[in-house]
């Protein structure tokens, strides 16, 4: 039971890292992006091919990965993101949707679909937390979520942070003060993207990783922590992460475990999320903006 | 005075002689389509059922999201509860063909007016994201209940005496499908049409202009729930074995995008987008493994990924260059073909 | 003579958060009358209409429609009652055409069921075509023959303001609420709408009540006047008293107003004075 | 050729190690293939199917010669190469026709003047595809038998769909339920049912573990597994049993055991997706005995990136058809010698469509020069067979005609594969 | 000497052209109304000169040189639009709006705190709202705090596009003087209206029609009746 509920906290970590990135794009341009799990496909491929695959240093992968996923992050605000500007924000979804499905069929045409292992940032047994082994690398993947979250926060609260906000809200208003909109939306597809790579290259290792292992399995929790959390805050996102985690590995023990329910992990996200939507539509921690 | 007559005469003749024309040209396409059914034995009269059940999900996903405005990223769901229905009805009751294809739709349209509550609270892109996790979820807990859908092995859908042979099956889809196009045709020519569009654009101005906007998206919901567990229903009797994985919640996904790319509120575009779709995985493997020279980087799973991923390039270059999708190349032609005059 | 109360609304309070919108406002409309409302921005004129028509839930208060208690009714049977309203920033569906605008307006009194119309019963192919003509008359009389099969969102301002009127009226009302018909028109065209607006009311015999910013429009239309400031009702009356009304000129009209040049629309370009008689 | 090598070695089984079970018993199993073709079971077992099977008897077949012609014979064969138990693509490119090409010697097998050539379809991993590529190998492609390289819910999906269609099929060992009565139907290998009592010996005789609580089994849940499950309860009473779903996602109970918060298990049984046991060896602290019984697992590739999960995978036990790649060449010269002239680089999916090919081409040897679907059926029924690669078979009974394994044992030494700890043993 | 000068301006939406040729030229610290029908492409001609559309034809000169480059750089260089529909950050507060509005300089924190202060002398009721989101002030709060938002980067040359739609009399009255009460400050104006009110106070109108200026009126004396007619009646 405790061990369950530490188990969920790691694992909700993922979710929350992936959650910072989505309230990003979200408070940026008002769409969900369904591309954030691939970000971190990308980086988690590329490294995995120069350390695994090429021998290289460590660090040159973990480099390799955040740049391709940033590379990919500005194409697909190039390619797909402006030029669909102006449509509406269900056929963005659409799209965004299919960039994500084009870059798991692009990983399986490059890398084969079969299941890989990337060394972790740090070798060696678990940690002993309520019971269950927590593996170095978890604890890492906890370290960086909160410290992302507590940075993208501030960052809302800069000039910099404002004037993406601002474009968000208004982009022909933000053109007359000056602000460029080409650049918000490169700035913010890039930290979007850098922040995909990052949560890819964290959790990669604590498994197996499949092309797709992210979009398939962690995207829609994701999206869940960050609606949990309001969608429009930082700290919500996180704190959002880490309880739909919690709330994964509860429904595994109750009824997956007492009740044999099938599928008891989703059916607990999806409770969740139909609660906060029905109940609290502004999230935990939401508010406007 | 005579040449007045004889103008209009001519206007006339012209009229009957364009409307002659075309009619042969819809039988003739029809006449071209239907040859692989006649001609290409039981694998195509196949091929030629799942390009029907695709085309029918396709409409179903079209009245929800073209018509309603309503979109789904679980459709998946719908017409897996429509397909275990339907082999559940055959295989462990022994019910009739009818029974099943009934129950199907019915259990479709149920589960879709159960979600079509929650989209009365919850809209736009929260809604995508609440279809989309009741996918995953019907996905994982319904379509992993072993007693109702044989867990991962499947359940089995054995067709009644009268459709063993592929080709009657061939026929009762493609008849299905000719009853949900006059169904959408009639729903977009009467007031319903015309009430979501309102309801599609904005719930306030349609309500006070009458509509009631809550009736008519559970309708919608309900009427595309039911065509889709119809389509379920076929689809389980098409290979008369399915399981849960036919109905992964990434299908949800390719099929919006399928009927993005034919086009939303457009028939044609959106049959023939999802016929594409329905026959690509299953054609093109043959067809490149036939071909004289092997690009080096082909093999057997590249073909199980490029559906998608001639999906997703159709639908980006379809969202840059024509947002009306199929649809929308093929206008003039359908314009032609309805008798519609272009506008000057 | 005494005409019956069509309209009458008692006690409506509104609140959005802390910010209390409409305050005990009450008010009442008489049958065949032109009734304006005027205010400041935010004074809550909208947001009246949308209590009127069941967009917004009031807090408190009650709203009576011909003579029934409407209050707890959902928008669409308060439409069916016969309130028709137009949006300050218009109500035309831009996929449809203006002839489909019109027919969809005429949703209530379609005559059959929207099933029936899907499976293609007998009856319906007729009632459509009867719709359809029924349609082209209203086109006809708003002089939209030219756009009938355009879509509205490809259409100019000023015509799609036209169709949003057209709507208005096809669905049969016994009531229209409008929320500044003349804005954006040109001087000329907000001419034309208050003859039309007279029409309407005498030979109709329909009921209008109106927002509206364009003063001399409400002083030439209007029989009667309410003023709305912070959600209160500030005065009640006559255009021409209200006009001279003083609370009216320091909330609303501007403290100027009588000494020099107004800031008025050029509505009269003979340079006659705003207000007429 | 390759047949009258193995024909002149007396075609035993002879295990490398040598020390227990080898091959004791097979030694009639040539004999029976010049025999009379419509001997044993054949027409009693196939009395109530349809127009084809054996109901002619082995006299003239059922006159079905679709996919044999003058020259050529073409068979069809299903694997997933995506999905949840995705195999190495170009292993099959190779692989599926090296014995064909190169088995003689260097050169082209021919059955009674007759080449073979494959066809090949991805069945996903999912049961409907299966069905579905394999009516369109069948009656596209005209593939004249279909072949059955490994997933248990694909074999029994494609078996039916064969067996409706009285196209012979061959497989390797799965599930039990529904396929004894299948006309057309015949498992090259151990079947789960047959395997897991003898599994349940192996942990307690060779691993030494008899305390049941200290054994846990991690086996998909789906119908097709019942009978391994049942198998392996029935021989160890009291072990603890997982079921995963087959398409199971993110984190999962099973991939949480002996992470301390179910339990520290000494030995644990997998019959479940290859990935689903990578990410639970991956993801565990700890490090428990794996064991398994049925193909994938006992495969390099499996065997490689579980070694490359901080070497979870080492020293686990498999339950295989062939004894390890390793060894090939100790039990069937031929193969590395076909690799060779091929031209390609050898690996154990390789090893296994060879020793699978040459079961069929001894069945198909049987069926005499005038082959048709239904002679083919009559000629298997009932009959032996001894390849040196594969279990020697014995179908006198029913389709399950396997009596041997071979046990393979996961060494992450050297970039992960398997050596052979005992070859063609039938029990322990 | 004229800070602005247009000759021959062509511009559009994509391929629809609007604008077939204006002309116009505006005195440094004048106060100049453009006025004429909807549609005439008054709107139009403000979001070219600000930038926001791309000239097709024709030259911009500003200062006496050639203008081109993006709404940042005109910006900064002073010309600043105060876009029709007001066009406020709806959720960020009244100060985070004027910060916005400084965004070109931004880096300049004295000049920043010194126009905020101006602003604020000139608008008492934004700093009483400094707090409050912008989306939830009245829509003369919201007019005014547009123009406040464009003057934080203090510009040379104002470009005001129709302050009157949708306020009321009285409000708009107060914007008018507010833009006048700029005007003496020293910023040159360029408004857009309908309104005939603001006339008054104009230096020089100009009127269009469809796409070109047709007719240029100096000083308020001469802006008579017939500039009047011939904007709205097209006589
Ligand atoms: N849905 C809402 N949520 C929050 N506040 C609202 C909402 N609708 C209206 N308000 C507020 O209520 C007040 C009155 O708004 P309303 O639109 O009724 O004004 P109005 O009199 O129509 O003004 P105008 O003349 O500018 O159209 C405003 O302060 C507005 O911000
Ligand atoms: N985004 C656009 N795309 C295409 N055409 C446009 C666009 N915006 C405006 N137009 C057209 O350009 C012409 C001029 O528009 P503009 O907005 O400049 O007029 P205006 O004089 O400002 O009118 P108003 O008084 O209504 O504000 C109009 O015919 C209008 O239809
Ligand atoms: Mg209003
Ligand atoms: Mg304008």
């Amino acid at each position: 039971m405790g061990a369950f509920l530490a188990l969920g906290l790691f694992q909700g970590a993922v979710y929350g890292l992936l959650a910072v990135g989505i309230v990003l794009v979200y408070k940026a341009k008002r769409v969900f992006n369904f591309a954030q799990g691939e970000f971190g496909g990308v980086a988690a491929f590329t490294a995995f091919a120069i350390v695994v695959g090429a021998g290289l240093p460590y660090w040159v992968g973990v480099v390799g990965g955040l740049a391709a996923a940033v590379a990919m992050g500005l194409i697909v605000e190039r390619v797909i993101v402006r030029p669909l500007e102006s449509s509406s924000r269900t056929i963005m979804l659409v799209a965004l949707v299919g960039v994500a499905l084009f870059t798991i069929a692009i990983i399986v045409l490059i890398g084969q679909p079969i299941p890989r292992v990337m060394p972790p940032l740090i070798q060696g047994g678990g940690v002993n937390i309520l019971g269950a082994g927590i593996l170095p690398q978890q604890l890492i993947l906890m370290a960086v979520l909160a410290v992302l979250a507590a940075a993208m926060a501030w960052f809302f609260k800069t000039d910099l942070g404002l004037a993406v906000l601002a474009s968000s809200q208004d982009t022909r208003a933000a053109q007359v003060v000056g602000i460029s909109p080409v650049a918000v939306s490169r700035l913010v597809w890039g930290m979007a993207s850098l922040l995909g790579g990052i949560a890819g290259l964290l959790y990669a290792p604590v498994g197996i990783f499949t092309p797709g292992f992210m979009t398939l399995t962690m995207l829609v929790p994701a999206f869940a922590a960050a609606v949990l959390g309001g969608m429009t805050s930082l700290p919500g996102a996180f704190i959002g992460g880490l309880a739909i985690g919690v709330v994964q590995n509860l429904g595994i023990y109750y009824l997956g475990q007492q009740l044999k329910v099938p599928g008891a992990a989703e059916l607990g996200v999806f409770a969740l999320l139909m609660l906060v939507l029905l109940i609290r539509p502004q999230g935990l921690l939401g508010k406007e903006a | 005075m005579a040449t007045a007559t004889m103008v209009l005469t001519r206007v006339k003749v012209q009229r009957r002689f364009g409307l002659a024309l075309r009619i042969t040209v819809v039988i003739a396409l029809l006449a071209l389509a239907s040859l692989p059914l006649l001609l290409g034995g039981d694998v195509w009269a196949q091929r030629i059922s799942r390009a029907a059940i695709y085309a029918i999900i396709g409409l179903s996903i079209n009245t929800l999201t073209g018509h309603a405005g309503q979109i789904s990223l679980g459709h998946q769901a719908f017409v897996g509860i429509g397909a275990f229905s339907a082999a559940f009805m055959a295989s462990r009751l022994g019910a009739p063909l009818g029974f099943g294809l009934a129950a199907a739709a019915v259990a479709g349209a149920l589960t879709a007016a159960v979600i079509g509550l929650v989209a009365l609270r919850v809209t736009g892109l929260y809604l995508a994201l609440v279809t989309l996790a009741f996918g995953l979820t019907a996905e994982t807990t319904i379509f992993n209940w072993r007693e109702f859908t044989g867990g991962g092995a499947g359940a089995f859908a054995p067709r009644p005496e009268v459709l063993t042979s592929d080709h009657a099956f061939a026929l009762l889809c493609l008849g299905v499908l000719g009853l949900v196009l006059y169904l959408d045709w009639r729903l977009v020519s009467t007031k319903a049409g015309r009430a979501l569009a309102a309801v599609r654009n904005n719930e306030q101005i349609a309500s006070t202009l009458g509509v009631n906007v809550t009736g008519y998206k559970l309708a919608a919901f309900s009427l595309s729930g039911l065509v889709a567990g119809l389509a379920g229903g076929l689809f389980a009797h098409w290979n008369q074995i399915v399981q849960a994985m036919d109905f992964e919640f990434q299908v949800a996904l390719v099929w919006v995008l399928m009927t993005v790319v034919g086009g939303l509120r457009s028939r044609l575009g959106v049959i023939l987008a999802s016929a594409f779709f329905a026959l690509l995985p299953l054609t093109l493997p043959n067809f490149l493994a036939g071909l004289p020279w092997q690009p080096p980087f082909l093999n057997e799973a590249v073909y199980h990924v490029l559906p998608p991923f001639i999906v997703v390039v159709m639908l980006l270059i379809v969202l840059r260059f024509f947002p009306g999708g199929f649809g929308q190349l093929l206008r003039p032609a359908t314009n032609w073909l309805s008798g519609k005059k272009r506008k000057p | 003579m005494k005409r019956r109360q069509i309209l009458k609304v008692e006690g409506l309070m509104l609140r959005f958060g802390g910010l209390q919108v409409l305050n005990d406002l009450s008010l009442s409309v008489r049958e065949g009358q032109i009734v304006g409302l005027i205010g400041p921005n935010g004074a809550g004129k909208t947001s009246c209409f949308n209590c009127l028509t069941g967009i917004y839930q009031p807090q408190g208060g009650r709203v009576f429609f011909d003579g029934r208690d409407v209050s707890h009714l959902p928008t669409h049977r308060r439409a069916r009652h016969g309130m028709a309203r137009t949006w300050q920033n218009l109500g035309v569906i831009d996929t449809l055409t203006v002839t489909e605008n019109i027919m969809l307006a005429q949703h209530q009194r379609s005559g059959y069921s929207a099933l029936a119309g899907m499976l293609g019963l007998a009856g319906t192919w007729h009632r459509e075509r009867e719709l359809r003509r029924d349609a082209a008359e209203i086109v006809e009389y708003f002089g939209l023959e030219d756009v009938a099969d355009e879509r509205t969102g490809e259409l100019p301002y000023g015509v799609r303001k036209t169709c949003d009127m057209a709507m208005a009226l096809a669905s049969d009302p016994k009531m229209l609420l409008l929320d500044e018909p003349a804005s954006g028109l040109s001087p000329e065209e907000a001419l034309g709408l208050g003859d039309t607006l007279r029409e309407l009311r005498d030979r109709l015999k329909l009921t209008i009540l109106m927002i509206e910013h364009h003063v001399p429009l409400v002083a030439e239309v209007c029989d009667y006047v309410y003023v709305l400031n912070f959600g209160e009702l500030l005065t009640e009356g006559k255009p021409e008293a209200i006009q001279r009304h003083p609370e009216v000129i320091a909330a609303y009209l501007g403290g100027v107003a009588e000494s020099t040049e107004p800031p008025e629309w050029p509505l009269k370009p003979e340079g006659a004075s705003h207000g007429t008689a | 050729g390759v047949h009258d090598d193995f024909v002149a070695q007396g075609g035993e089984n002879s295990g490398l190690e040598g020390t227990d079970g080898t091959g004791t018993e097979g030694t009639e199993s040539t004999d029976g293939t010049d025999a009379s073709g419509d001997g044993g079971g054949a027409g009693g077992d196939s009395g109530g199917g349809g127009g084809g099977g054996g109901n002619d008897n082995g006299n003239a077949g059922n006159g079905d010669t679709t996919g044999v012609t003058a020259d050529t014979i073409t068979i069809g064969i299903h694997a997933p190469l995506t999905g949840a138990a995705p195999l190495k693509q170009e292993s099959f490119e190779t692989g599926k026709d090296l014995y064909w090409q190169y088995g003689n010697g260097g050169g082209p097998v021919e059955i009674h003047g007759r080449t073979v050539e494959t066809v090949f379809a991805d069945d996903q991993y999912r049961p409907s595809t299966a069905r579905q590529v394999c009516q369109t190998m069948a009656e596209e492609q005209k593939a004249f038998m279909l072949l059955g390289a490994g997933g248990t819910d694909q074999i029994q999906a494609c078996a039916q769909y064969a067996a409706g269609e009285d196209v012979p099929y061959l497989s390797t060992g799965v599930t039990e339920t529904g396929m004894g009565s299948l006309d057309t139907y015949f498992a090259a290998s151990m079947t789960y049912k047959q395997q897991t009592p003898i599994l349940a010996d192996y942990i307690k005789n060779e691993l030494g573990v008899t305390d049941a609580s200290k054994v846990a089994a991690v086996v998909t849940n789906t119908p097709n597994f019942d009978d391994a499950v049942e198998g392996f309860t029935g021989a160890f009473d009291g072990v603890d049993v997982f079921r995963p779903d087959k398409n199971e996602r993110g984190s999962s109970a099973a991939g949480n055991l002996c992470t301390g918060t179910v339990k520290n298990y000494d030995v644990v049984f997998v019959l479940t997706s290859p990935t689903f046991y990578l990410e639970m060896a991956a993801a565990s602290g700890c490090r428990p005995q794996y064991v398994g019984v049925g193909v994938s697992m006992g495969l390099d590739q499996v065997a490689s990136t579980g070694c490359s999960a901080a070497g979870s995978t080492e020293g686990a036990r498999f339950f295989n058809p062939t004894p390890a790649f390793a060894d090939a060449g100790d039990y069937d010269a031929d193969f590395l010698a076909a690799a060779d002239a091929a031209g390609i680089e050898a690996d154990d999916v390789t090893w296994m469509m060879w020793g699978q090919s040459k079961v069929l081409h001894q069945m198909l040897d049987k069926a005499g020069p005038d082959l048709d679907r239904g002679l083919f059926l009559d000629a298997v029924a009932g009959q032996k067979f001894s390849t040196g690669v594969f279990p020697d078979l014995d179908y006198g009974d029913d389709p399950f005609g396997a009596t041997q394994v071979s046990v393979l044992r996961n060494v992450c030494d050297g970039g992960g594969h398997y050596e052979t700890d005992f070859a063609f043993v039938n029990g322990f | 000497m004229a800070l602005l000068e247009v000759e021959n301006l062509r511009a559009g939406y994509g391929s629809v052209p609007v604008l077939h040729g204006v002309s116009l030229d505006v005195d440094e610290g004048s106060n100049a109304v453009l006025l004429g029908l909807n549609g005439a492409g008054k709107s139009t001609t403000l979001m070219t000169l600000a930038g926001l559309l791309p000239v097709t034809g024709g030259e911009i000169r500003y200062d006496g040189k050639p203008l081109t480059g993006s709404p940042g750089a005109r910006v900064r260089a002073g010309i600043v639009l105060v876009p029709e529909g007001r066009h406020v950050f709806p959720a960020l507060t009244v100060k985070q709006n004027l910060r916005l509005g400084a965004w070109t300089i931004r880096r300049d924190a004295r000049r920043l705190r010194k126009n905020l202060l101006e602003v604020y002398q000139i608008f008492p009721r934004l700093e009483e709202r400094a707090d409050q989101t912008a989306g939830t002030l009245s829509g003369g709060e919201q007019q005014m705090l547009a123009i406040g938002r464009g003057l934080m980067s203090s510009p040379r040359l104002l470009l005001i596009d129709e302050a009157s739609l949708g306020l009321s009399p009285k409000l708009t009255e107060q914007v008018f003087a507010a833009v006048k009460l700029i005007n003496q400050r020293g910023v040159t104006v360029l408004m857009v209206e309908q309104n005939a009110g603001v006339l008054a106070q104009a230096d020089t109108a100009f009127v269009m029609q469809q796409g070109r200026v047709t007719i240029t009126g100096s000083g308020s004396q001469t802006i008579e009746d017939d500039v009047v007619r011939a904007a709205y009646f097209g006589t």
